[in-house]
């Protein structure tokens, strides 16, 4: 241990790293929450591009959570991880918890650019947008509210 | 609160440009199809978005550039995005704005593209 | 309200705001915490130079939660507000919040160059960057820990 | 990962110049330090650091530079500073280490003066 050192206590250096953050429902909150990706993105070196992608994904979490959620404390709930799989590379995963009215995800109707452009239905792209920028996305809703897990590897 | 997305409009002849700086949400995409249309009524032919300065679109923003668009193609007029982050390139082509409007790499090349229909 | 208005609860676009970040007693972690001063100063437009300051300011309560406080919980809370006095200018709130040992502040000697100096005792600035560099400090501690409310003005 | 101070050094002569990028901590400062003592065990007389990249010293990083100028001091060498933002120039302020180091706005500005006490 060198000399200087100053933590005392809690994960070690290549240990998992996990940091929440409590947004309030409210214009533009939503961009003051990415910059916990970028923070976090350039901790493990995830080239920008990618920061860029995970930013948004966040982005269409939150702006459906404000937007549809109607949550019960007025409140959203991120949690940023940075990790490991075994062998592989490093990811950062992002949680969006909304104490909302939840909904059920499998009756969302899956937007198509035709159907955007003739059919005059132009909204209905968030959550496809974030399946297309992360590399998973676990989507978990009920009565409590719902839990969006998104993951992408650097 | 400066999140929001600054728009400076150059009208050139019968093509207008748009730089825009920021954020692009719901008011971003309103403020832009505000000064869109007002371009339309005052003679434009093309517009070129230049979001060389913004770095996120969400997709509320995206669906009110899609109905810019519409309005563009109805009046037969032309709409180009150029200067797009590979992010915002990539949500374009993921909403199928990519089919409708042209895309080019930099302004330049979006106005040669534009002169070149007029 | 526009059209395209997606809040649809919360605080109006005047209100306070008030994010809650809990980060891990770990190296570089208060670096990660510093990107939430930085959205939120550009959120009020505060000038880059008071932005840093308020940086620093966080990193150094940050690290003295790290270094001195044993944590029962490996984790340090800060809240970070952004508001407005009754025409006043806007301000900027960092509280960072420890459930440590605590301490008892009046007794910590205040440093000076001299001894920093000739003094051999280089340590001991921490309190009082933060002092130089915010406008207000409100340090409370007891045996919940210590909480350190600081504020600047854009 | 990348928060940890990245440091070039470059030889001219007996100046050493050291060029930090990003955070200087504990780790950072003691990195430094370890350098800026192999340039003196080399025969530098005078070492200029150029902080243009870094935009945040903390505390224990400012104790350890302290450390540093000790030792240069006690060498009779010269440790000089430049490219500070103005945060890190005041908390050197409020520390005294601008009291004994010089501060410089440019590199060139340093490399003059150091030359002169040459
Ligand atoms: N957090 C949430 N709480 C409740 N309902 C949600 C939530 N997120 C999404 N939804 C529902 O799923 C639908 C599809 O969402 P999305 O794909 O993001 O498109 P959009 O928000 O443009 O409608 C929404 O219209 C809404 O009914
Ligand atoms: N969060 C804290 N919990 C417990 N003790 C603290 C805390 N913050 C500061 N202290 C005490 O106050 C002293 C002075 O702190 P500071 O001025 O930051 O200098 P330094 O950390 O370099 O000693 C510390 O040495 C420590 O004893």
């Amino acid at each position: 241990m060198s000399r200087h050192e100053i933590v005392r206590s809690g994960p070690d250096g290549a240990g998992p790293r996990e940091v929440s953050l409590t947004i309030p429902v409210a214009s533009d909150m939503e961009i003051v929450a990415t910059a916990q990706v970028a923070a976090l993105g350039e901790y493990i070196d995830m080239p920008h591009d990618k920061i860029d992608e995970v930013k948004l994904a966040l982005v269409e979490a939150c702006i459906n959570a404000f937007e549809h959620a109607h949550t019960r404390d007025d409140r959203v709930h991120l949690t940023f991880r940075v990790g490991r799989d075994e062998d592989g590379p490093d990811f950062l995963e992002v949680e969006v918890f909304d104490q909302g009215k939840g909904f059920d995800h499998s009756g969302v109707e899956v937007p198509t650019p035709e159907k955007t452009f003739t059919g005059g239905k132009k909204r209905g792209w968030g959550l496809q947008i974030m399946r297309s920028l992360m590399d998973t996305v676990v989507i978990t809703s009920g009565e409590w509210g719902t839990k969006i897990l998104m993951r992408k590897y650097k | 609160m400066n999140e929001s997305c600054k728009i400076v409009v150059e009208r050139r002849g019968d093509v207008a440009i748009f730089w825009t700086d920021g954020y692009i949400n719901n008011q971003g995409g309103e403020e832009i199809a505000r000064q869109a249309y007002a371009q339309l009524d005052a003679g434009a032919r093309a517009l070129i978005l230049n979001l060389e300065k913004t770095r996120i679109v969400n997709s509320i923003g995206i669906s009110i550039l899609i109905e810019v668009l519409e309005k563009v193609m109805d009046r037969k007029g032309v709409l180009a995005f150029c200067s797009l982050t590979p992010t915002i390139d990539k949500t374009f082509r993921i909403m199928g704005l990519a089919q409708y409007a042209s895309i080019y790499p930099t302004q330049d090349q979006a106005l040669q593209a534009v002169a070149a229909t007029g």
